[in-house]
């Protein structure tokens, strides 16, 4: 049997641990909402505009970073499979030390111009 | 056992909704959820076909590793050029051209 | 329990510059120290004081309450009138007590029908107590009379009354300070009197007060 | 599949809740009292009689019994069901996280790999709490979070992919089977990494800038409240569980020990219970880090580090072959 | 039937639902979400077939950094709450789109499941993958590094378009005006 069949089982068991908890919140809660507490929480005061708001598009450097390098590090879990094959070994260190090699020209030069200084 | 059905209908239908989803959308980041949707159908199909035995060199899944790794780089330079948009024209529509 | 921990600057001035001096030293002592002070304090017994399993010693001195002390009180008024908000309420009514030697005149006394004091307005300022001629009022160092209603804090002058027993007795005097007026009234010699007859009651008492009354 | 394997994957199943439901709350209370103690208080001392131990039951009492409030301009159905993506995703990296050889849910080949999948998906929860509340504290605070989580995830994924190499393996099982004392110093380093990058993952301080109260309220769970409330904090609890034991797993050997063989799992949550007092210390010690540090601290000496311990470990391990 | 038939017919109805949603919804974040439940249940469906390490990778890839990214972008570039017209094309572009995708499908699936067959489940080894990996597929492994370093760059260029001009202010003032003008309709 699959180890998988249980981690579906337990995905199911918690979202069942959510709905009941809802359920017995929906039992015990109170219920008496106003349009004061509906409103969107601003320190007090009332809300200006809407929700949304011009953010730092910074982060999003971050992102591109973070994408590029997962996708670079997925393959090191297979690598960690072979590594100790004697025809393979030796072989997929160099191979993975030039896939990362060339990915790392990519962070030294997203440091080098700055990219990833906060301003 | 396994019947192949399942996968080809589902990969045939996954890249019919990614052909909607490229076609009815104007916002710029929902077509790529449409090209998203589309190419895994292809990679539903390549695994698919690595689930059955003769698959040579472990074809199926290596290329699907190879596609997901295309992908997000695809994703990465598609949403840096709609933010470039954004940030020049203050919205990603697609089928309004502005001066 | 932090105190004791820091290396104890000789001046204030001195430990503002510290910081910035040790901050130059790198990352990790501090790092390391932040670990240290809290492991160390965790180490050594808590300084919490469990109140309601343990009273708490109190100061002598402390603002509790206010007690009254209703015989003297003349409903003069002017706690209330020197309250900063206006939380002490006086009704008071005259009475004629009428003379007791023959031709002798009737006297008018003030009767207090009514003190009270609002301790949810109460900003515990002690200017009533310091204003009254009379010490009507005093400190308690008592705090535990809070209440589930605010109206329940305005509190009658028979509560007021009954604070009166916690009030502790006056601190000792200094020990070069001054007599206390009354005391130094009493001992002052006899003036010269001009009428002698006229106060035989006077001269006669000149018992002076035991040294460390207070 | 009969009827005996049915029973057994529920049985497995329910004890993954059960262990779920029972580890956050005790490292909760630790994290009242440690702190508390560390801080020179005593902490909870009334609910439960001795000591404060059932304070959080009574929480948790309390938060059912609170008012649940959907803002109106928040996107009902999102912000509802936000507070379950981000707890199902570490329940679920319970099951695989075995804590001897015979105790574990859900043995998988790929362990090491599928538990920092899954725990990658946390992520969604908090902005999707962040977008839907409609609120610019929530959405600040959802950005700050995905970038931080996302920043800090590459530094785990090398370290643990150092691990992986070091044992030859992805199983969590076969990694801490193939662990020796000798890796306390030779994947100090990734260990370190792994320490470090898993509490800015947990958004606790240290690295609590998405919920910076002092500047964003609470952050995307600014609009939360009662029982919703309850279950962001409850996976956070959770989270701590699920890195001290991983942490244990892969850097500690798990059940390795005297005795391991009566009393394995015992050895896997006494270890895993001290990285959690570890994990408590430091957000006694240390004050938040600024937004730019933590992205700097992030690229500029976790991924080094991990990628300079990733080339020691496959060096080594080719050379030692 | 097996038993793997009716799994993948569970995790395949998931799957194509949620694909569905996540591109006819009408609002703008859903659309996202919606994503990532598809390729949640392709992670699953690839599960079932036997691919292990595709379907961690598909998930922590697909759903922990690529939909993130996506989410990233929306909330950066205004996804406002509540259903949007303006997100899809008229009415009649949709019906052709629709014609068009249904025909896709059909078109596929009238070339696919003729060759469909029931297959014993061949799971992949991950390590046999991982051999193949560093052995046989190691020239293109190696060029994929390559592609990601150009994306990277490109990427990191493309963004920094208009960060340095005052374009920026003039794009955000511009959908600030436009989404108080849409208020303004609105009221």
């Amino acid at each position: 049997m699959s180890p998988y069949v249980v981690v579906a089982a337990v995905v199911v068991v918690g979202l069942l641990l959510f709905v009941a908890a809802m359920g017995a919140r929906r039992l015990l809660a109170p219920s008496a909402p106003t349009r004061a507490k509906l409103t969107t929480y601003e320190s007090g005061v009332d809300p200006v505009g809407q929700g949304w708001a011009q953010t730092q598009v910074r982060y999003f450097v971050y992102a591109f970073l973070y994408v590029i390098f997962a996708v670079d590090a997925v393959y090191l879990f297979p690598w960690a499979l072979v590594v100790r094959s004697s025809d393979l070994g030796a072989a997929s260190l160099v191979e993975i030390g030039v896939f990362i090699g060339v990915l790392l020209v990519g962070l030294v030069h997203a440091a080098r111009r700055g990219l990833l200084r906060w301003v | 056992m396994i019947h192949l059905a399942g996968p080809y209908l589902l990969a045939a239908v996954l890249a019919g909704l990614g052909t909607y989803g490229v076609l009815a959308r104007r916002n710029a980041v929902l077509v790529l959820i449409g090209v998203e949707l589309v190419l895994n159908a292809a990679t539903l199909l390549l695994v698919a076909v690595g689930a059955s035995a003769g698959d040579r060199w472990a074809a199926g899944n290596v290329l699907t590793l190879f596609v997901i790794t295309i992908a997000a780089a695809e994703v990465c330079v598609a949403l840096a050029v709609v933010l470039a948009v954004f940030r020049l024209r203050g919205d990603v529509d697609l089928s309004e051209p502005r001066s | 329990m932090s105190e004791p921990t820091k290396p104890q600057p000789a001046n204030p001035a001195s430990s503002n510059a510290r910081p910035a001096r040790r901050s130059s030293g790198g990352a990790v002592p501090g790092i390391l120290k932040g670990l240290a002070t809290t492991a160390r304090t965790l180490a050594r017994p808590t300084h919490t004081a469990e109140y309601p399993d343990v009273s708490p010693h109190l100061p002598p001195r402390s603002r509790g309450v206010i007690a009254l002390l209703e015989e003297n009180c003349t409903s003069c008024m002017l706690c209330a009138r020197e309250c900063p908000d206006w939380c002490i309420y006086i009704d008071s009514h005259k009475e004629t007590i009428p003379a007791t030697t023959p031709g002798g005149r009737d006297r008018q006394r003030n009767v207090l029908d009514r003190f009270a004091i609002d301790f949810s307005l109460c900003m515990y300022c002690g200017i009533c107590i310091e204003v009254c001629p009379f010490d009507a009022l005093h400190w308690s160092p008592e705090f535990e009379y809070s209440e589930l209603d605010i109206r329940d804090l305005l509190h009658e002058k028979d509560r007021l009354g009954q604070w009166m027993p916690t009030v502790p007795p006056p601190p000792a005097l200094d020990e070069h300070a001054a007599e206390p007026a009354e005391v130094a009234a009493v001992n002052k010699p006899p003036r010269t009197a001009r009428t002698p007859t006229a106060r035989p009651a006077r001269p006669t008492r000149v018992t002076p007060a035991p040294e460390g009354e207070a | 599949m009969t009827g005996a394997d049915a029973l057994e994957v529920v049985v497995r199943a329910v004890a993954v809740l059960a262990a779920f439901l029972v580890l956050p709350l005790l490292v909760g209370q630790t994290e009242h009292k440690v702190m508390a103690h560390m801080q020179g208080r005593l902490g909870p001392m009334y609910a439960g009689g001795f000591h404060g131990w059932a304070q959080l039951v009574a929480d948790g009492v309390k938060f059912v019994q609170k008012e649940d409030i959907t803002p109106a301009a928040a996107d009902k159905g999102v912000f509802r069901f936000a507070p379950a993506v981000a707890l199902v995703p570490y329940l679920v990296a319970m099951a695989v996280i075995p804590l001897s050889p015979d105790v574990v849910a859900a043995d998988a080949p790929a362990g090491a790999v599928f538990v920092l999948a899954v725990t990658a998906v946390g992520i969604l929860g908090t902005l999707m709490a962040g977008w839907a509340s409609a609120n610019k504290y929530s959405l600040l605070g959802a950005m700050r979070a995905a970038a931080q989580l996302l920043s800090y995830e590459l530094p785990m994924v090398l370290a643990v992919a150092s691990v992986c190499l070091a044992a030859g393996t992805l199983s969590l099982t076969g990694i801490a089977h193939a662990w020796s004392p000798w890796w306390l110093l030779w994947q100090l380093p990734g260990a370190v990494v792994f320490l470090v990058s898993a509490v800015a993952e947990l958004q606790r301080p240290p690295f609590d800038m998405p919920v910076a109260d002092s500047e964003i309220v609470f952050g995307a769970y600014t609009e939360y409240t009662g029982l919703r409330f309850a279950f962001f904090l409850l996976s956070e609890y959770a989270g701590i569980v699920v890195m001290s034991l991983l942490f244990t797993v892969l850097y500690l050997g798990g059940w390795q020990g005297p005795l391991s063989d009566q009393l394995g799992w015992l050895w896997t949550v006494l270890k895993g219970f001290c990285i959690a007092v570890v994990v408590i210390w430091l957000r006694v010690a240390w004050p938040r880090l600024r937004e730019d540090q933590l992205q700097r601290l992030a690229w500029l000496v976790l991924v080094p580090l991990a990628l300079a311990q990733l080339a020691l470990t496959g060096v080594w391990v080719v050379l030692t072959a | 039937m097996t038993g793997l038939d009716l799994a993948f017919a569970a995790v395949g109805v998931v799957a194509a639902a949620s694909g569905l949603l996540a591109v006819t919804t009408r609002h703008v974040v859903h659309a996202a979400l919606w994503l990532v439940v598809c390729l949640g249940s392709v992670a699953g469906c690839y599960l079932v077939l036997g691919a292990e390490l595709v379907a961690l990778v598909q998930v922590l890839v697909y759903v922990g950094a690529v939909v993130v990214l996506v989410l990233f972008a929306l909330m950066l570039t205004r996804a406002p709450i509540g259903p949007r017209a303006e997100i899809s094309t008229s009415r009649l572009h949709r019906a052709l789109a629709a014609v068009l995708g249904a025909g896709v499908t059909v078109l596929l699936a009238s070339v696919l499941l003729p060759l469909a067959h029931p297959v014993d489940r061949h799971e992949t080894d991950t390590t046999v993958l991982s051999r193949e990996l560093f052995g046989t597929w190691v020239w293109p492994f190696e060029v994929l590094s390559l592609l990601l370093l150009a994306a990277l760059v490109a990427a990191l260029a493309v963004s920094r378009v208009g960060a340095r001009s005052g374009d920026v202010r003039d794009g955000a003032a511009r959908a600030e005006a436009e989404l108080r003008t849409a208020r303004g309709d609105a009221s």
